[in-house]
């Protein structure tokens, strides 16, 4: 579980971008899947911190993260070559159909960080499949990009924080900009664009990462127009797979029997129409 | 050298492979973990406290990470004992390690009726009384010596297996538990369970735990657990399983040398999935590098002049 | 803004520049860190425990770190209380700041000896009374109500300072010994002072401290502190002071919206000399940047729904 | 107290020579003192770490550290530019004489750490005393050396373990080695090169450090023929200040009255002779 940094950039102010060689237990990685990270050989922080896995190119994770406290402090000074302890691939990621479209990918701020490895995966539907197979591993990122409809609308305080913009366009996936300020695309809320998108065109799957307030919206949204939305969670983790319990959400089943589910191992993508958003925003 | 070692323990007539277990609510049933460890190298499992009937546990957030140290208030979110017994236990008896149940209640009537479900019940090594958890309403019955050993009176007699009383560091004088828990029939004491703390954010004026308050647990505690193993040791006749704080063969070697019989690792399998079977090689290499070939040799020979 | 933020605090009649103090066994009597920091700037010093008799203290090593705390049993090392008022009283009156005078005796007598001595000694602004050392023999009044009770009826009829008791947090409940305190003319409590620990060298197999155990302080012990504070000041009608492991003025500000009128910073000093005086300005942006005019807005104001 | 790091190098398997840019506090240190360094700024390790003052050389103070625990091992991975926490310089040097001669310099190991410093110090007898009054600070390193009689005798497990040899000869010194395994020097303890350099000609004044059973001899030896020996010794500190009297050590006065002081304050140099050794070694 010990893996070798490979790259540690500062993309943005305060945003970084690390790669780590990785690849026997990340080459099966699914979109939405996240590592849980030691930051530290030290006792303080204590815990591992949970990055989204924001790229999987052959032989190496990409993560993209924001410096918000120590744990991610003590990341971004790592530098090539350090070792870092990582366990995952861990959790559910995002479920996608393979005849939906358009796909709608809904990113607010940092949300971005997961869902550019959904697109790299929609673009390349049977990457997987393909991959166990018969493809050697390092010849999978030359795998053809399939042409499919898929929307990617990011959203960010102002221009410097639109994060991955030409990463989406060349996987040919069309891209849509709001700031806050109006500093870079249209301004306001990326939920104003995701609203004008489903009204254009009716999505056939919607997915999104981002502030809970931004999801809750687009939840809401889609839901008025029967859209099949899934959200990417965050809570605060204890061991990352499963067993402390710690880090639960309320969640109402398809059968309105509600109950807490664990964002570790059930999510932390979860079907955003189960989400209890009012219980689940005011406990934060 | 390394292999005429004898890690083996026989906790209270719980033969373990050597003497490092999972704590109660940090390893799941076991399987979570099967995909990242060796489940079979661990010296037994405690399970999550199991209820009457399932639990839904507090209100989240139920963890704070704070220095070196962890606070959870989980509130015994469990799936009840008569799941536990359909879904989880078969399953467990090919574990391949001793598994103990973890089992608590509101009141004493509750404590017997999970006794009673699992009684007969096949897979099961010993059974952990859980008299302290931080995060739940009820009696605290690990603060009150009178109530710990009518508790478990009342268990034994309704348990035919090897019984670990689970003790709170939130008392005066621990050692005053420990000898009622023992009067009233435990095979043996575990502790320390989480101490009782809290943590505020600063910025909403609200507590950073849906519960208010939580258990703390981690790194942070072990000094205090250490100590407590000591002091208990000395006062009980029965074997203790030290817990709290335990990272490393050597802190797991501090508890041993302190009077622990076994050890347990709790919040550490989060830090890192296998501390516990790193802390079995650790033993290992501290017994044949000191010259000791059985690792009851080290239990209990602190020289505390 | 900035300026217009009232940091005075009156402490059960000591008044003070602003609620952070130095607690007692941190600071020495302030001439040490003198050249380090200005003392001016801290609300008030609590000095080390004094003794009837100039007291040698515990048989080194008398520290160990622990993961994020100290484990201390310097024994109360000390200058007894005429050395105190011949040599050290007569330079703090001009350091510019409350100084608070811990005493501490093996029993009632001791202490009302060393109160007596006390009497009338200018420069003095209040008695904190160390009920609670967990590095020395004699009764720990701390952890029985009525023996606490008793002691501070006993000092209370011999002074006319404000009286301050300094609780232990190894207790079942310590509200109730607040209580005791309170009722016993305690003008003030104090909480929490170190946490009985110990820790072992896994080679030697002999206790890290010469005492065997100590006291653990620093920030693992936080969130036990916290919650104490939090419980006792709602079980008492007079001020809390709080501290135990407050390295910044966010742990600080966690001890006062849980109900601390005053905080008081101990290990944090040998880590960082500047802590309090860090702290002091601390307080004053959070509660510029919250919009209160006032420090003691925030006291208790823990929203715990 | 932040102080910006100029290098920091491994000179020896797990030695480390670290320099940093400090000076206004620095300038006055006297040979024998110390600084405490906050190794981390996390809570675990949670004290400062002392560590004698190795060089002064205008504008810098030099340390010489061995790894041996968290500590040390985070300050082995610092690296130029970055900043340090540093308090100090605190506690009581040695207490030279300057008429008395020769002065005999014992290091055992790691003990060298502050000797160099007392030996650069020697060899500019009034340096501190000029730099007072006239000299501009930067050029007091070009103080022209005093001829003294300075018999510096070093002693390590193996050759690679011999630290300063060329420092102390550069400086004057004559030097005298002594390795547990012959590889380098004379084979055997420095003790013995101690005893021999005594007893050919009885020292003025001595200064040793090293580990404490090398003290106790060299104590025990310059006793029997009535030398002044000055010792540095090393305790588990807390504050490094003087207020938590944590770091005590028993000694005797002359008027043979035990009691403790403080290795931060009143120490680390001790008159060998008031120090209990028994004592002090049992409770290490
Ligand atoms: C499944 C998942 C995926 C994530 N993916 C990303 C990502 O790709 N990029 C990114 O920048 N961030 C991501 N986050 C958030 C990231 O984990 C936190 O920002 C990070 O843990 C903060 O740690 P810290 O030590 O820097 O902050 P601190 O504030 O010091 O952390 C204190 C404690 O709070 C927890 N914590 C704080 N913020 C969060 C949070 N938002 N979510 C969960 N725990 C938190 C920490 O784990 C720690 O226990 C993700 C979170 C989850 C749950
Ligand atoms: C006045 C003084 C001057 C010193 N000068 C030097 C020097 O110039 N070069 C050098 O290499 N070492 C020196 N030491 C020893 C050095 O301070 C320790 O090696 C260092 O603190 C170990 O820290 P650690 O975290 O790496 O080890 P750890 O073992 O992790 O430390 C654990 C705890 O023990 C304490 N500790 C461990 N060993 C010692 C020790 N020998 N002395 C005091 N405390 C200790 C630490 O401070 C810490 O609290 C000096 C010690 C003192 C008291
Ligand atoms: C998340 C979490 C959940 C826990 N749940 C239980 C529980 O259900 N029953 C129990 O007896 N102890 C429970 N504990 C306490 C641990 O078993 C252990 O006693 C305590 O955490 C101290 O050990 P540690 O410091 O190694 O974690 C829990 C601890 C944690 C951290
Ligand atoms: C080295 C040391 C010495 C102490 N001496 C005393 C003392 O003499 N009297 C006392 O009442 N408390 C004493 N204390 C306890 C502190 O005043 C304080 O209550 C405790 O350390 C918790 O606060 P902290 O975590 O900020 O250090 C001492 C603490 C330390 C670390
Ligand atoms: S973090 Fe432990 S169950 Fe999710
Ligand atoms: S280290 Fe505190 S008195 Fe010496």
């Amino acid at each position: 579980m010990k893996q070798k940094i490979l790259s540690n950039e500062e993309i943005a102010p305060g945003i970084f971008r690390m790669v780590v060689n990785m690849w026997k237990e990340a080459q099966k990685a699914c979109p939405g899947q996240f590592v849980h990270i030691r930051c530290s050989s030290s006792n303080d922080p204590l815990l591992r911190r949970p990055l989204s896995i924001h790229e999987l190119i052959p032989e190496t994770v990409g993560v993209l993260y924001r410096v918000v406290g120590k744990g991610t402090d003590l990341l971004s000074k790592k530098k090539r070559g350090d070792v870092l302890d990582i366990i995952g691939p861990l959790g559910c990621g995002f479920r996608t159909k393979p005849a939906v479209e358009p796909v709608v990918i809904v990113a607010g701020g940092m949300g971005v960080a997961p869902l550019l490895f959904l697109a790299q995966s929609l673009m390349n539907v049977d990457r997987h499949m393909r991959a166990k197979q018969a493809l050697p591993q390092n010849r999978l990122a030359s795998l053809p990009l399939q042409r499919r409809d898929v929307r990617v609308l990011i959203g960010a305080k102002t221009r410097e924080f639109i994060l991955c913009e030409e990463e989406f366009t060349k996987l040919g996936c069309s891209v849509d900009i709001a700031t806050d300020d109006g500093s870079y695309g249209q301004e306001g809320y990326v939920s104003s664009l995701f609203e004008e998108s489903i009204r254009k065109k009716k999505a056939g799957q919607v997915f999104a990462c981002g502030p809970n307030a931004m999801l809750r919206e687009i939840a809401a949204m889609s839901a008025r127009r029967a859209v099949e939305c899934h959200v990417s969670l965050e809570s605060r983790m204890g061991c990352g797979v499963g067993v402390c319990l710690g880090c639960v959400i309320k969640t109402k089943g398809k059968d309105g029997i509600s109950g807490y589910r664990r964002v570790c191992r059930d999510g932390p993508v979860f079907d955003a129409q189960t989400v209890l958003w009012d219980e689940f925003i005011s406990r934060l | 050298m390394r292999e005429s070692v004898d890690l083996t323990t026989n906790l209270a007539g719980i033969r373990m492979r050597n003497p490092v277990m999972a704590a109660s609510g940090t390893f799941g049933y076991g399987e979570e973990y099967a995909s990242l460890i060796d489940v079979k190298k661990i010296g037994a499992i405690v399970l999550k406290s199991v209820t009457l009937k399932p639990r839904d546990g507090n209100v989240p957030p139920r963890l704070v990470e704070t220095p070196a140290g962890l606070l959870n208030a989980i509130g015994i979110h469990n799936i009840g004992v008569e799941a536990l017994k359909a879904e989880k236990l078969p399953g467990l008896r090919d574990a391949g390690t001793p598994v103990i149940v973890n089992i608590w209640g509101e009141n004493v009537n509750e404590f017997v009726k999970v006794i009673e479900a699992l009684e007969d019940v096949e897979g099961i090594a010993g059974i952990e009384v859980n008299l302290s958890c931080p995060n739940v309403g009820g009696t605290l019955f690990a603060q009150d010596a009178a109530a710990a050993e009518g508790l478990l009176e009342n268990v034994r007699k309704k348990c035919a297996l090897p019984l670990i009383a689970k003790l709170s560091p939130q008392v005066t004088d621990i050692t005053l538990i420990a000898k009622a828990c023992e009067d009233g029939g435990a095979d043996a004491i575990s502790l320390i369970n989480s101490f009782p703390a809290m943590a505020i954010d600063v910025e909403t004026k609200r507590p950073l735990l849906g519960n208010v308050t939580g258990g703390l647990s981690g790194p942070a505690i072990k000094p205090i657990a250490v100590k407590m193993v000591w002091e208990v040791s000395k006062a009980v006749k029965i074997p203790v399983v030290g817990m709290g704080g335990i990272m490393s063969a050597s802190d797991a070697i501090e508890f041993m040398l302190a009077g622990a019989k076994a050890v347990a690792v709790g919040t550490a399998n989060f830090v890192n999935p296998r501390t516990a079977e790193e802390i079995v090689n650790g033993i290992g290499n501290y017994l044949a590098k000191n010259g000791f070939s059985s690792v009851s040799q080290i239990v209990g020979v602190l020289d505390a002049r």
